[in-house]
């Protein structure tokens, strides 16, 4: 029998001012099994919150409901007053009569204590129906996957490893370093990107907590916080980690050449190669699209179809250590996890889809990555700038920037945040290259929020001589040896046309091709173009909708190496917090089914957002559905669903809520 | 037609022992059908098919979850398979469907044949089964046009002229539940109406209490009725069910382009939707 | 006097924006100046007000600045601007609105050429169905003074037959009674228009 | 005495858009009328159609399901489901002689105090202009 | 026996004076292919580029008046300028406004259907459509072309058949003759077009970037789909030569001029002498003529 205590609050005069709060402890003395109804001036206060306690020992109170601000405000609060009384926390109801009632109808007493009273009685009869409900603890397996090896999952792998956790550092390309080894300088302080990045490469390779696993993919990802269940594929390398020492023979001496993904087609690389110098892991992989034996093999296999191509294996001959697996296959690792932070990074816009631009025919019309590979030391040319076409060392360079940004009718209005920075560091390096180097920039608007960015901006002006030029650009066409740029001088309000050597787009970031893909494994949100979406911009901006699951870096939106990196480390101590106890606590408002109702139509396992929702045979060989309450994060879309009943919300159960309704014709 | 149907049947027994054919054989009346259950190759020769094969068997197939079962279905009815394939609840394998071109169907009343084919067949769109095994009878083109008159003639007249018409359907039913009974989608362990906790609908029968019966039981209906008109032909008070059954029909047709049991893979409109639509008509 | 003519006083809700707007379906608001139109124009390097700077005056309400350019009768309608928008604002469409908006105002000397060609133009075609090209050539440099224009290869076209001395005529004068029936409607809509302010 | 009809509205607000949306209402002290009882649940997608229609049977003159603008919803996509389900409930409630105006789908965001309010009053009035209903 | 194709035709003002030869070599070229071309007894200029910049209503209700034509004959539209094409392409986008319709309806005096869907061709692609059918008696082998588009083929978007920078169905066509289309930034530049009256420095300057640019990306001649580029390519030639001090000599030939050779039409009913720029010899160094 329930017996119920409503203690009905002033709050000062912000509910007594519109609510005549005497006649709705009247009113609630005479609703079903209230035992006791009084009132406080401040029910959150002590003296407040004392008097529940103190009622719920002395009437054997065994629900409550309190009368006063918004259930948002303060149900926490008063979870703990009753809990602190010896009640299941959950026996509680809280009526909205300040947000919902006093504060809005303060013009009518008549009215608005009319309501307060019919806001009392719904959560007295939602209350009744209440049940106790109980947390649940689940442990955590104190280890981290961090998906992506660029700078970002470099930083979190080494934070969260130092903290004395396990770590999984899984990347897809050969070696890790992602994007910033292919950078040849950082802005604004012009540090050989190289210098600050390999050492922390080299850390992670050496650390005893982390273990790397390069050229792999994530397959599958099941479970929930702290108890995540991956199955990666690591893909076939055709080369035995366990046996090669990384001497290097192999990739001196492959005959094939093949252009090179890490200089952006600029350069070559053999078939068997690691993308760089400094490359971690320092051990080769065999391209299967270009090696010479491995397109033998699909010949014989074709039943010998066309020209027969040369039986090279050249490197199974000469590697000192047998380490050459031709018959390895790709393999499924499965690996146990508690939480997992996502670094995917970003890739460089494709300027191909700028017609306009050359559509990539150019030579002479590159990227800004492509750029930096040219100056680069250890990069195609041995870092001396040259024109693609012909060799020759460009004197006059013009810059176009926002390619691929802020640009709806391409399907990226947004900016990229990067460009306009790297730009700048671009033509002061031209300069310092050669002083005979004339650059114009093509901009919109110059964007350099960022310590000592508008400093470092300004030296393009003043040392770099840069000539900027407000007004992008509408086409890019080639007369003779020189690339023309067809733009607008908008301060000037004339058109322009510009004759250089060389152009180099500023092209913007957009998300890995397959982001969205890996999102829907993880089950996580990504926008309109595949960006990761975050729980909250601001106050949560490496956590995910998915508990355990963290995101960093430009994997979210266009960030630069600072703000990746302090990605890096917030994701990798949300992870450490995660991990500093063994168990979890989980919310008890989740989905439960009746399993004699349940029909096994499975409605709800196909709308349930969170894979919640899976299905088993009983004794009697029905199939039903059944709820992982630790993925549950009870929004009861399958309880709307349900036809047969089958599946209720604790907390917003049917009856609950039915109750409420009821309560207001009875 | 018959003797192929016979045929196939004989067929199908003879490859799969304790197996069941559910078909149609002629009642004692002499003039109307019944279901008939034949588990031996030689009893086939009972198995009729007519215009007077009105009642949708795939219900019966619930009973047989998991059992080999052969069964006669006209175009309708077919459409039920699917709609219990696609909520789980039988599986294909299992099933031999003879799947019938469909003439129309009559209904008999007071020892006579009526001379009009039923209601739903006047409206009928789809003439071969959705699913089959065994196609007897030549494929029929589908009507391209959909009927929906009798939808739009409640649609046409005023709000209280259709409230005050529904009201008197509803307040002559009986709650004999029928029209549950002899639905293919209807197979909860228990029903929303025999649930006393919470109350969904009173027990007793009064207005109220059937209009929220009657509308829970077409809504839980709805993009899922597959038009085989069981639950208004045994409707001892003569409520046309129908008449509701294809409003729904038809708004899910228009606001999901979806049409329930034409195929068995197709996620219902309950069970997706899409970001960009606004379900939302000129008014 | 001068200072009072540069300086800019913003009126961001003119008529001839809102005309504009409703021509193209679009809110010019949505342009960001960022130059890509007069960039690619190719008749931009003869404009005084350059497309980018159309729109900034009809953002500014500048309407003095419109109807005294020329920039809506230079524009070529190749449509290139409008192609390559990063915003997807239809600008040649802003110039085709502009020269509605403006067909009935007098035009300046230098628009004076633009409006005689279109107007002889659809004279040629007014009531023998079918544009007549030499017939237009003439006209045209007889009542622009460029008697010359083109003149160069007039002979060539004469030797070659591809100048009718005639002006082909479509069965029928069905083009006669277009403009009759279009002269009515936009006199009973401006009446109604009238009507209803 | 003048006796005024004082319609019944019954809402069912998402716990994190229109519920806190209408708390805001409070806070900002928005006025609105006092003719709406509130049923907090966790998304909108957590009403079943029949609660609706229960709350028609038990005599509401009104049904006010709001929830997070369609791609805001806490849960991601409960929002979808709830506008499918009300979007194919409405027709069918009016083609049963249940005015479609008196049962509303509408998108409140937490920081729409004064949407809320603007929703509850033109709801009110739509129900008070058309009257109690036909029983 | 090829199966009989049906188009309506619009052949356009131009078709009777200026650009004859195209009109007459289209009519040529798609007989052989056996494709038929019905056109309208009573058609009427299409309003370009004058009529709507004068009057919206009649700048829809001219092209409108062919559509009406294709639409009873149940036939697809097909023009052979790009101009022309251009805005009946744009009227029967225009036409699906029920305001616009209504309008329109009450210029031309006759009621337009609801729900209309005018299909409008360029004959561009009615001759890739229907390549297939091209027996190659003289393959252009050799001869490198520059295939000019011009601006409106790949503009707006909304009404395109290719695309606005690149387009590439000309090329296509080309390719298939046997001849080499080269790369060139300048496929969809705009040539100047109608100022040739009012602007002629516009046109001079334009079709001159135009003529430079196709010379260096090393094209033997162009390849031409509208009667204006065409005048101002080719008529205009020689004096834009002139006011820029260089010998062009780039032979512009029309596209079905170019088919109709490949097809080993007679070289005579080709009407090669109505170019300015005379393509013999050209031809003949090709082994063509």
């Amino acid at each position: 029998m329930a017996r119920v205590g409503v203690f009905i609050c002033h709050c000062g005069t912000n509910i007594s001012g519109a609510v005549d709060v005497a006649r709705v402890v009247e009113a609630a003395q005479k609703m079903p099994m209230v035992v006791i109804a009084s009132d406080n001036k401040y029910t959150c206060s002590e003296p407040g919150q004392a008097s529940i306690r103190q009622a719920i020992v002395s009437n054997k109170l065994n629900r409550v409901v309190i009368a006063a601000c918004s259930p948002r405000m303060h149900e926490p609060t008063f979870r703990k007053a009753v809990s602190a009384a010896g009640l299941n926390p959950y026996l509680l109801e809280i009526a909205n009569i300040r947000e919902q009632c006093s504060w809005v109808h303060s013009h009518d007493r008549e009215k608005a204590t009319a309501k307060a009273i019919e806001l009392v009685k719904m959560a007295v009869a939602k209350v009744i129906r209440h049940e106790p409900l109980y947390p649940r603890e689940v442990p955590v397996t104190k280890r981290a996957l961090v998906i992506g090896g660029g700078i970002t999952g470099i930083q979190a792998a080494l934070d969260i490893a130092n903290a004395g956790h396990e770590v999984v550092l899984l990347e897809q390309e050969p070696s890790i370093g992602g994007r910033m080894a292919q950078l040849d300088k950082t802005f604004p302080t012009l540090d050989c990107s190289a210098c600050i990045l390999t050492p922390k490469m080299v850390d992670v390779a050496n650390h005893p907590k982390i273990r790397l696993l390069t050229y792999a993919e994530i397959k599958e990802v099941r479970g929930f916080v702290g108890n995540f269940k991956v199955e990666i594929t690591q893909k076939a390398r055709k080369v035995d980690y366990s046996k090669c020492t990384g001497c290097g023979t192999c990739w001196q001496k492959c005959p094939e050449k093949t252009p090179s993904e890490f200089d952006l087609g600029l350069g070559k690389r053999p078939s068997i190669y690691i993308p760089f110098a400094q490359a971690v892991p320092t051990k080769p992989v065999i391209d299967t699209d270009s090696c010479r034996y491995i397109k033998y093999r699909q010949w014989l296999a074709a039943g010998e179809q066309g020209k027969k191509p040369p039986e090279c294996r050249i490197c199974e001959k000469i590697c000192p250590t047998g380490s050459i697996a031709w018959d390895q296959e790709p393999q499924t690792i499965t690996e146990e996890f508690g939480a997992i932070v996502v670094a995917t990074g970003f890739q460089v816009y494709d300027h191909r889809h700028y017609e306009e631009y050359g559509g990539g025919a150019y030579p002479d019309v590159i990227s800004g990555m492509q750029l930096e590979r040219l100056m680069n030391a250890s990069g195609p040319t041995g870092g001396e700038i040259v024109r693609p076409s012909d060799g020759t060392h460009p004197k006059t360079v013009a810059f176009v920037c926002c390619v691929g940004s802020r640009d709806q009718a391409k399907g990226r209005t947004y900016c990229s945040k990067v460009c306009c920075m790297y730009t700048a560091k671009h033509a002061i390096m031209l300069k310092e290259h050669d002083p005979d180097v004339q650059c114009y920039i093509f901009y919109i608007d110059v964007r350099t929020g960022g310590k000592d960015y508008e400093e470092f901006y300004l030296r393009t002006l003043d040392d770099a001589g840069a000539i900027y030029i407000k007004g992008r650009p509408s086409k890019i066409y080639r007369d003779g040896k020189k690339m023309i740029v067809l733009g607008e001088d908008a301060l000037m309000g004339r058109p322009i046309e510009l004759a250089a050597d060389l152009v180099v787009l500023a092209t913007g970031m957009e998300p890995r091709t397959g982001a969205d893909k890996l999102a829907q494994k993880l089950n996580i949100s990504y926008n309109t173009y595949h960006f990761l979406v975050e729980a909250h911009p601001k106050l949560r901006p490496v956590e995910t909708q998915t508990d355990g699951i963290f995101v960093a870096g430009a994997c979210v939106g266009p960030r630069d190496i600072p703000e990746s990196v302090a990605q890096g480390s917030a994701a990798a101590a949300k992870v450490a917090g995660l991990f500093s106890s063994d168990t979890l606590v989980t919310d008890p408002i989740t989905s439960v089914v009746n399993r004699e109702r349940c029909t096994g139509c499975l409605l709800c396992v196909a709308i349930c957002p969170y894979k919640a929702i899976d299905c088993e045979t009983t004794r009697d060989t029905r199939v039903v559905a059944v709820v992982n309450e630790s993925l549950c994060k009870g929004c009861g879309l399958c309880v709307g669903a349900c036809r047969p009943k089958a599946i209720d919300l604790r907390g917003f159960t049917s009856q609950q809520i039915l109750e409420e309704v009821n309560s207001l014709w009875s | 037609m018959i003797e192929t149907i016979r045929n196939k049947a004989k067929e199908w027994l003879e490859k799969n022992d304790g197996g069941c054919v559910i078909g149609y054989e002629r009642a004692s009346d002499g003039m109307t059908a019944r279901p008939v259950f034949i588990y031996k190759p030689y009893m086939v020769g009972s198995l009729i098919f007519d215009e007077t094969c009105v009642h949708n068997l795939s219900k019966y197939l619930l009973n047989r979850r998991g059992l080999k079962t052969a069964i006669v279905v006209k175009p309708c009815d077919s459409r039920g398979i699917n709609l219990l394939i696609n909520e789980h609840q039988l599986d294909r394998e299992s099933i031999y469907v003879i799947g019938v071109v469909c003439p129309g169907m009559k209904d008999a009343h007071f020892g006579r044949i009526e001379d009009r084919p039923l209601s739903k067949c006047r409206v009928c769109l789809h003439h071969t089964p959705a699913v089959y095994d065994v196609l007897v009878g030549e494929p029929q083109p589908e009507t391209a046009s959909r009927d929906y008159s009798d939808v739009a003639r409640i649609e046409g007249i005023s709000i209280h002229e259709r409230n005050a018409f529904w009201k008197e359907q509803f307040e002559r039913c009986i709650r004999c539940y029928g029209c549950r009974q002899v639905c293919a989608g209807c197979y909860c362990q228990e029903c929303f109406v025999d649930e006393l906790d919470p109350l969904w609908v009173g027990i007793r029968s009064g207005p109220e209490d059937n209009w929220i019966w009657n509308i829970g039981r077409a809504f839980h209906l709805s993009a899922r009725c597959i038009g085989c008109g069981e639950c208004e032909r045994v409707c001892p008070v003569g409520i046309p069910l129908m008449l509701a059954n294809r409003k729904l029909e038809k708004e899910s047709a228009d606001l999901f382009d979806f049409e329930p049991g034409m195929d068995a893979g197709t996620a219902p409109p309950f069970a997706t939707f899409l970001k960009e639509e606004t379900l939302e008509k000129v008014e | 006097m001068i200072s009072a003519q540069n300086t800019i006083r913003p009126r961001p809700h003119t008529t001839y924006r809102s005309f504009v707007e409703a021509h193209i379906r679009q809110s010019i608001a949505q342009c960001y100046q960022c130059g890509k139109c007069t960039a690619g124009c190719p008749v931009a390097y003869t404009m005084e007000l350059t497309p980018r700077r159309v729109i900034r005056a009809l953002q500014l309400g500048l309407e003095n600045e419109l109807e005294n350019s020329s920039t809506m009768w230079i524009c070529l309608s190749c449509l290139t601007c409008s192609a390559r928008c990063p915003r997807e604002i239809n600008i040649a469409g802003v110039m085709e609105a502009l020269r509605l908006a403006t067909i009935g105002k007098k035009p300046t000397p230098d628009q004076k050429k633009f409006r005689l060609f279109h107007d002889l133009f659809i004279m040629s075609f007014q009531f023998s169905g079918r544009a007549y090209e030499l017939g237009l050539g003439m006209a045209y440099n007889v009542m622009s003074g460029q008697f010359l224009n083109m003149a160069s290869i007039i002979p060539g076209m004469l030797r070659r037959g591809k100048l009718a001395f005639l002006p082909h005529k479509s069965r029928g004068s069905e083009t006669q009674h277009i403009f009759q029936r279009l002269e009515g409607q936009n006199k009973a809509m401006n009446q109604a228009e009238a009507g209803t302010k | 005495m003048e006796l005024t009809y004082e319609p019944r509205i019954v809402g069912f607000l998402c716990n994190w858009c229109s519920y806190a949306g209408a708390d805001l209402a409070g806070t900002s002290r928005t006025n609105y009328p006092a003719n709406i009882r509130i049923i907090r649940v966790p998304c909108s997608g957590r009403v079943d159609p029949l609660f609706i229609v229960k709350a028609f049977q038990l005599g509401a003159d009104g049904v006010l399901v709001a929830g997070c603008h369609p791609g805001d919803c806490h849960y991601s996509d409960g929002n979808y489901h709830t506008r499918r389900r009300v979007g194919l409930l409405r027709p069918f409630l009016d083609y049963l002689g249940l005015d479609k105006a008196r049962l509303r789908l509408e998108w409140v965001s937490a920081s729409e105090g004064k949407r809320f309010s603007e929703v509850v009053s033109s709801f009110t009035d739509t129900l008070i202009k058309m009257g109690p209903r036909s029983s | 026996m090829i199966e009989t194709a049906r188009y309506a035709y619009y052949p356009g003002c131009c078709s009777k004076a200026s650009a004859k030869e195209y009109t007459a070599t289209t009519r040529l070229v798609c007989k052989a292919l056996g494709i038929e071309l019905e056109e309208s007894p009573d058609w009427i200029c299409c309003g370009a580029s004058s009529a709507h910049s004068i009057d919206r209503i009649l700048g829809i209700a001219l092209p409108a008046h062919e559509l009406l034509y294709a639409g009873r004959m149940k036939l697809d539209l097909v023009a052979s300028c790009a101009l022309c094409f251009s805005r009946l392409k744009i009227a029967a986008a225009e036409l699906k406004d029920d305001d616009v319709r209504k309008r329109v309806g009450e210029v031309l005096g006759q009621e337009i259907p609801g729900n209309p869907d005018y299909r409008v061709m360029h004959i561009l692609q009615v001759l890739e459509k229907h390549l297939d059918r091209i027996h190659l008696e003289k393959p252009l082998k050799g001869l490198s072309v520059a295939c000019y588009y011009g601006c409106l083929l790949g503009r707006p978007k909304e009404v395109a058949f290719d695309d606005a920078e690149n387009p590439q169905v000309m090329d296509r066509v080309v390719a298939a003759l046997g001849g080499e289309p080269v790369e060139w930034g300048f496929k969809a530049e705009c040539c100047g077009g109608s100022h040739v009256f009012t602007r002629p420095d516009i046109v001079s300057k334009l079709s001159h970037r135009l003529l430079y640019q196709a010379k260096q990306a090393g094209a033997d001649c162009l390849a031409v789909v509208c009667p204006v580029c065409h005048s101002n390519l080719d008529a205009m030639q020689k004096s834009i030569g002139k006011e820029y001090k260089e010998e062009v000599d780039l032979p512009a030939f029309y596209i079905t001029q170019l088919v109709g050779l490949a097809a080993g039409l007679p070289p005579r009913k080709l009407m090669f002498e109505k170019l300015f720029v005379d393509p013999m010899r050209l031809l003949r160094a090709k082994g063509l003529a």
